[in-house]
């Protein structure tokens, strides 16, 4: 059995879907981005799969700019995360509607 | 670079390891007896002669404690925190060259474990892995002093890991490398400085960087006067405060090999890791070299907490973000500059 | 009346109600209640505690490392000084009074014994106010330098409580040959001292006089330029002058204030006007300040022994007030004669009666004044014994000082305002 | 005195001295005291007796007026009692039928560098004004008098225990009928050595 | 079955279990223990992949950044507001198995009948390493075609970096600003205490015989010899 570039694709879907069931199931604020972070990583594994598989480093590239834009999404997450629990006092994603309205 | 076979790398790694632990038990005494020196008074002299048997003393009865969980304890993550800070500290040391290739006892020998063609990256990512022990530590142990100090001991290691990393391009950028061999390599090479020839150190052509990489260091490795985390004087002992026996060992085994790791990193990134007189003729002169510029750091360590008052909170981040930060970015722009004119490739 | 409850005023910061609770009302701490919607972390520091010199507990509200409310808790240590000094004999009062203060313990028995030295109106001989000089002003040497040592200590420079006491030993060693003791010294007797001086004290006083200025430029240059020393006590628990005065401290903490107040020169007792010393005054009343001045003070108390012992050298004149009624006679008979010694043990047995009165005598202690009340009802027992120990009086500005300090600052203020717990707690 | 060059006035006729003379302070005449001058003419009936004894004069006050009386000699701009040195309390239990306590006040004059001990009587269940709104030092002061003789000051921001647990059921332990022992039995502590002593190598001497 | 395979199924086994757990888990702080777990391995996986320097960046940017701060923020938060996850609504719950159910046939079906249609690429392992490794050939690669990217992403994460800073400002000034006020009231009949003025590096009168000295850095003590004599500072004459 030859490692291919379908074990990591299988790998990755799998950890995507954990992470989109994640975020679909749980409803503390904090584990919802956990696993939004969860399937970023998921995806960049497909990147660099994908990379592997078609001899380029384009996707390693991309890899790296979608672990450089999650940092963004994780500072910008985690602060709004702050200012709305120190403004609500809950991490309950349902009282958040407020913000929609 | 020769590849070695895989038992041999074994042998040499274990045989790291065991150096780093008891290095780790004489640095102990080490600090001892230098604060002593430094506080007009002895250090340990009951245990063995010239009490060098202490550490070994101090080893034992950590094992023989009573292990004390706190009750609120989150017992998983009490029990595992330890263990990460203990572990990643001493992987670090996988990457760190001691020598090239040497031709001993009949065959070629890498004395490295491994050389990671991010070598440099590679130390850096464990250290900053080993702050989680603090902070689970910190939080599992269910105490407000313990929990303050994990707050300080996270904010201050992604502040400090950032002057770390960055004071270590201009380094990268001089060497071309991240490969800890490749940049001990570099620094092999002579330097003609009009009439003196000296070896490429890179403390001599990139010396702010290393001021800056030794206070990140210092407080990477949460020792004075950057020992916020565990800062006796107000948090009791910071993260560490539940903890006892050999779990609190585990805390001060990986403080203390991560100094020595760091010092080596430092050793080998800046002072030009074996390089001496003689060392590259004799490969046992170069370890002894980089093991003597090790201990010059670790006497810095020493120093620092002997002398020193400790920093507030607010002074602490201050001083990286306001100080070091512009400061290390000015580095890499001039290192930068000075790179790409001596190419040609500047205007 | 409304309540104490803090309001969140339009900047942010609590608004207080502008007149006093009625009696009796507590919500959560000394002063100020905290508005409720904060989130805060409540740390108990103390009693046992590192850096509380002993067993202050301090009930922290911090909102990250920022603290919000102090409540200093007190009485841990507290042993009854003033009721045991109402139910025991004049002169066994002055051991207890060791026990206040034990860092500084001569300056202890000093006061209290002028204060019944005041109230009986005997005054003790020259000689013996010149060694009382010396004691005190060693004993403020010995209690700066573990103020020094343990300040430094807490805001994080190890070495200096070894270096402070190590010279602080030799001080001892001065008080062990004196009297016998090295903590709790008991050393002043009503009417001055009733053993001779030892004879090779004066120059070990004179060999710490030596000694002691080089040391102390060592601290000078561990701490004074120290960057991050500054950073940590620079403009730290600022007390203006009118706080300062309003909240009664005395001491180091008034006089880095700025104000002008030291008993030694306002009121002089013993010998202190004859003697040539200046007292520093701080400027701004922040960390720094208050440490300049004591190192100051230290210098200026070398400056003071050096006149005393010059002064006290070619002295032979008595050492106790023996003219007086109230001073205990000579004990040289009472081990070979029985005359002496039933004379004795009836003296001993009785003590002394002062007349019927009051008296307040204060010293200025290492770290504030230090005052005795004494009521006397004629009896042989004083009728109220009142302890005005500095520190307890000082520590009442720390809740002041610490709200909006950060975590770290607790310490250094604690330090700064320089407590001994078994003096607060008496 | 200049005067004294200039003109043979006669004793009677003192020279006209500054009314506010340190040496005042310290007149044997206690009526001269500049603050009990002052307080005579302005509060008048409030001083209920002046007592000077080893050169301490005393003042004592009706304790109603004590706020009053204490903020007067404060922002006096000549007397200038601006320090309140210790604040502390007297069980006259033995000694006089009524009041029972004595509220005593310290106070220093930085300017004119003597100081003033003020009285209050108080009896049992009286209470008697805080001085905190005129000098904050007197909060813990006062809490301990409170502590202590079990005086309750008016208007006192956090009057509880200091010293003593907050629970303390004991009454008030520095009043004079308060046993020294305090009212409880308490059990006497275990002092018997219940392990015997040996001769150890960590003791030595078998201590 | 070659080592390289059976490496990938544990190290796959490891990620994918503790995926599993930060989905399940009901404390928080294990769900990021536990992510902290799958990143490494998914790092271990980036190696497996050539990826080298992705690998430590992985872990330098995730582990090391992200989820520190995470935990951090896990800290400041009050446990006692966080939600269990058996408490959650179960509609939801079935909903969201349901579909990632579905989604994770299809992503299988597109893995299964895939095509891949790209060109081949000359980033071959032997062409990296005559390049001088995986991160100079990344290197090479980032600063020549995909320069406007990178740019692009570095605009991101500053524009990123002040958001956060806004966002996590309280609304009462910093704390800092919180520090330098001056002293509170105390509830104090007579109001605040009064800033210092501006006397600190006033004229101080020296009184007859004293000596003003530099004591300390910025700052100097006034000798008093004359008890009378109050020196102008702090608050003012006393």
């Amino acid at each position: 059995m030859e490692l291919t570039v379908d074990h990591f694709l299988g790998l990755s879907a799998a950890l995507f879907i954990i992470g989109l069931m994640g975020v679909l199931m749980r409803r503390n604020v904090l584990i919802i981005f956990l696993c939004v972070e969860l399937m970023v990583a998921a995806v960049a594994i497909t990147f660099a799969a994908f990379a592997r598989e078609t001899n380029t480093l384009d996707g390693q590239t991309f890899a790296l700019f979608a672990i450089a834009v999650a940092a963004a999404e994780a500072a910008v997450g985690l602060a709004l995360i702050l200012a709305l629990s120190r403004r609500v006092r809950s991490v309950d994603v349902d009282e958040y509607r407020t913000l929609r309205d | 670079m020769n590849d070695q076979p895989l038992w041999l790398t074994f042998i040499f790694a274990f045989l790291i390891m065991n150096v780093l632990l008891i290095g780790m038990a004489y640095m102990t005494y080490f600090e001892r007896k230098m604060l002593g020196a430094m506080q007009d008074r002895m250090g340990p002299t009951r245990t063995g002669p010239k009490g060098l048997l202490q550490p070994i003393a101090d080893g034992i009865k950590l094992l023989g404690k009573e292990d004390l969980i706190p009750r609120a304890a989150d017992k998983w993550v009490f029990f595992f925190a330890p263990l990460i800070v203990f572990v990643t500290a001493i992987v670090g040391a996988a990457v760190i060259p001691f020598g090239g290739t040497i031709n001993a006892f009949g065959r070629d020998l890498n004395l490295y474990i491994t050389d990671l063609n991010v070598g440099a990256l590679f130390v850096l990512a464990f250290s900053s892995i080993g702050v989680y022990g603090i902070i689970l530590g910190a939080w599992a142990s269910s105490n407000r002093y313990s929990l303050l100090g994990g707050l300080r001991a996270a904010a201050q290691v992604v502040s400090y890991e950032i002057i770390l990393g960055l004071s270590l391009v201009g380094v990268f950028m001089l060497a071309g490398s991240l490969s800890l061999r490749d940049i001990m390599l570099e620094q092999q090479t002579n330097l003609e400085l009009g009439p003196l020839t000296v070896k490429n150190w890179f403390i001599l052509s990139q010396p702010l960087a290393f001021i800056l990489f030794m206070i990140a260091a210092v407080a990477e490795t949460n020792r004075a006067p950057f020992d916020l985390p565990e800062a006796e004087s107000e948090l009791v002992s910071g993260f560490h405060t539940e903890y006892s026996a050999f779990r609190f060992s585990f805390y001060f085994l990986g403080e203390y090999i991560s100094m020595i790791v760091v010092s080596l990193f430092a050793a080998t990134l800046f002072l030009g890791g074996p390089s001496g007189p003689g060392s590259s003729d004799h490969w046992y002169l170069g370890i002894l070299y980089i093991l003597i510029k090790a201990i010059v750091f670790l006497f810095f360590y020493i120093w620092l907490r002997a002398t020193l008052p400790r920093f507030r909170y607010d002074q602490l981040m201050g001083l990286a973000w306001k100080v070091l930060l512009p400061l290390v970015i000015l580095n890499i722009v001039v290192t930068a500059a000075i790179r790409l004119a001596s190419d040609g490739l500047l205007f | 009346m409304s309540s104490t409850v803090a309001q969140p005023g339009t900047d942010g910061m609590p608004v207080f109600a502008e007149d006093m609770p009625p009696t009796g009302t507590y919500t959560i701490s000394d002063e100020v209640a905290i508005n409720e919607s904060e989130r805060l972390l409540t740390l108990n520091m103390g009693p046992q505690h590192p850096s509380t010199h002993g067993v202050l507990r301090v009930v922290l509200k911090l909102e990250g490392e920022v603290i919000l409310d102090c409540d200093p808790i007190i009485g841990y240590l507290h042993r009854g000084v003033e009721k045991l000094g109402e139910s025991h004999r004049y002169a066994q009062v002055v051991p207890w009074t060791d026990r206040t203060d034990y860092v500084a313990a001569p300056m202890n028995n000093l006061g209290c014994v002028m204060a019944f030295e005041k109230l009986c109106g005997v005054e003790s001989p020259e000689r013996a106010q010149y060694w009382r000089v010396i004691m005190s002003e060693l004993s403020r040497i010995a209690s700066h330098l573990v103020w020094l040592g343990t300040h430094a200590l807490d805001i994080g420079a190890l070495s200096m409580s070894l270096y402070c006491f190590r010279e602080r030993e030799l001080i001892l060693d001065v008080f062990e040959a004196f009297c016998g003791a090295r903590l709790t010294t008991n050393m002043m007797e009503i009417g001055g001292f009733s053993r001779p001086i030892p004879d090779g004290l004066i120059p070990q006083i004179r060999e710490f006089l030596r000694v002691f200025p080089d040391r102390q430029k060592e601290y000078d240059d561990l701490l004074t330029a120290n960057p991050i020393w500054l950073a940590r006590t620079k403009d730290v628990g600022v007390i203006p002058a009118e706080t300062a005065i309003d909240y009664s401290l005395t001491g180091a903490c008034l006089r880095g204030s700025g104000v002008n107040y030291d008993i030694r020169k306002a009121m002089p007792y013993l010998v202190y006007d004859r003697l040539e010393f200046d007292v520093p005054l701080g400027t701004k009343g922040d960390v720094y300040d208050r440490y300049l001045v004591r190192m100051e003070e230290m210098r200026q108390a070398i400056r003071i022994i050096t006149q005393c012992v010059d002064a006290v050298e070619r002295m032979d004149t008595p050492l106790m007030a023996y003219e007086s009624e109230y001073v205990i006679p000579p004990h040289k008979g009472t081990m070979t004669t029985a005359e002496d010694m039933q004379r004795h043990f009836v003296w001993v047995i009785k003590g002394i009666s002062p007349p019927v009165g009051e008296a307040y005598a204060a010293v200025e202690h290492p770290k504030g004044e230090n005052g005795y009340y004494v009521v006397s009802d004629g009896s042989s027992i004083p009728y109220r014994f009142r302890v005005r120990s500095p520190d307890f009086v000082n520590l009442g500005v720390l809740s002041h000082l610490a709200k909006g300090a950060m975590l770290a600052d607790v310490v250094a203020l604690i330090g700064t305002i320089d407590i001994v717990l078994g003096s607060v707690d008496r | 005195m200049t005067d004294d060059l200039t003109t043979e006035s006669p004793v009677q006729e003192e020279t006209p001295r500054d009314p506010w003379a340190r040496e005042l302070f310290f007149a044997d005449d206690v009526e001269q005291h500049p603050a009990v001058r002052e307080l005579r003419e302005q509060f008048g009936e409030v001083v209920v007796d002046v007592v000077r004894f080893r050169d301490e004069t005393t003042i004592h006050v009706r304790p109603e007026y004590l706020r009053q009386v204490s903020d007067y000699l404060r922002t006096h701009e000549q007397l200038s009692f601006k320090m309140l040195i210790d604040l502390t309390a007297l069980d006259m239990l033995r000694l006089r039928t009524a009041p029972r306590f004595d509220v005593v006040l310290q106070l220093y004059s930085i300017k004119n560098r003597v100081r003033l001990r003020l009285k209050a009587g108080v009896d049992d269940g009286q209470s008697v004004p805080s001085v905190v709104p005129v000098w904050n030092g007197a909060n813990w002061l006062e809490r301990e008098a409170y502590d202590m003789f079990g005086i309750v000051f008016e208007g006192h921001p956090n009057l509880r225990r200091m010293l003593l647990p907050d629970d303390w059921d004991e009454g008030f332990p520095l009043r004079k009928d308060y046993p020294l022992r305090g009212w409880k039995e308490y059990p006497s502590y275990n002092t018997e050595r219940t392990v015997s002593r040996t001769r150890t190598r960590w003791t030595g001497r078998g201590a | 079955m070659p080592w390289e395979v059976i490496i990938f199924y544990l190290i796959a086994g490891v990620a994918i279990l503790s995926a599993g757990g930060v989905v399940a888990a009901r404390n928080p702080v294990h769900s990021a223990v536990l992510l902290m777990v799958c990143f490494i391995q998914i790092a271990a996986v980036f190696v497996m992949l050539g990826a080298e320097f992705l690998a430590v960046i992985q872990i330098i940017v995730y582990t090391g950044a992200i989820l520190v701060l995470l935990l951090f923020v896990l800290m400041l938060v009050d446990p006692e507001d966080l939600p269990e996850f058996h408490t959650g609504r179960p509609v939801q719950r079935a909903i969201g198995a349901l579909l990632g159910l579905i989604l994770l046939l299809e992503v299988a079906a597109a893995v299964v009948t895939r095509t891949i249609t790209g060109r081949q690429g000359s980033a071959t392992l032997e062409n990296i390493e005559a390049v001088g490794g995986n991160t100079e050939a990344l290197g090479r690669q980032i600063y020549t075609e995909h320069l406007l990217a990178f740019e692009i992403v570095s605009m991101v994460l500053t524009i990123g970096i002040l958001g956060a800073i806004v966002l996590a400002m309280p609304e009462r000034l910093g704390v800092s600003g919180y520090r330098r006020r001056d002293t509170i009231s105390l509830g104090h009949p007579r109001g605040t205490d009064l800033a210092l003025p501006a006397t600190a590096g006033a004229p101080i009168r020296a009184t007859a015989g004293s000596k003003p000295e530099p004591a300390g850095i910025g700052r100097t003590l006034v000798m008093a010899g004359d008890p009378d004599e109050q020196p102008v500072v702090g608050g003012g004459r006393r």
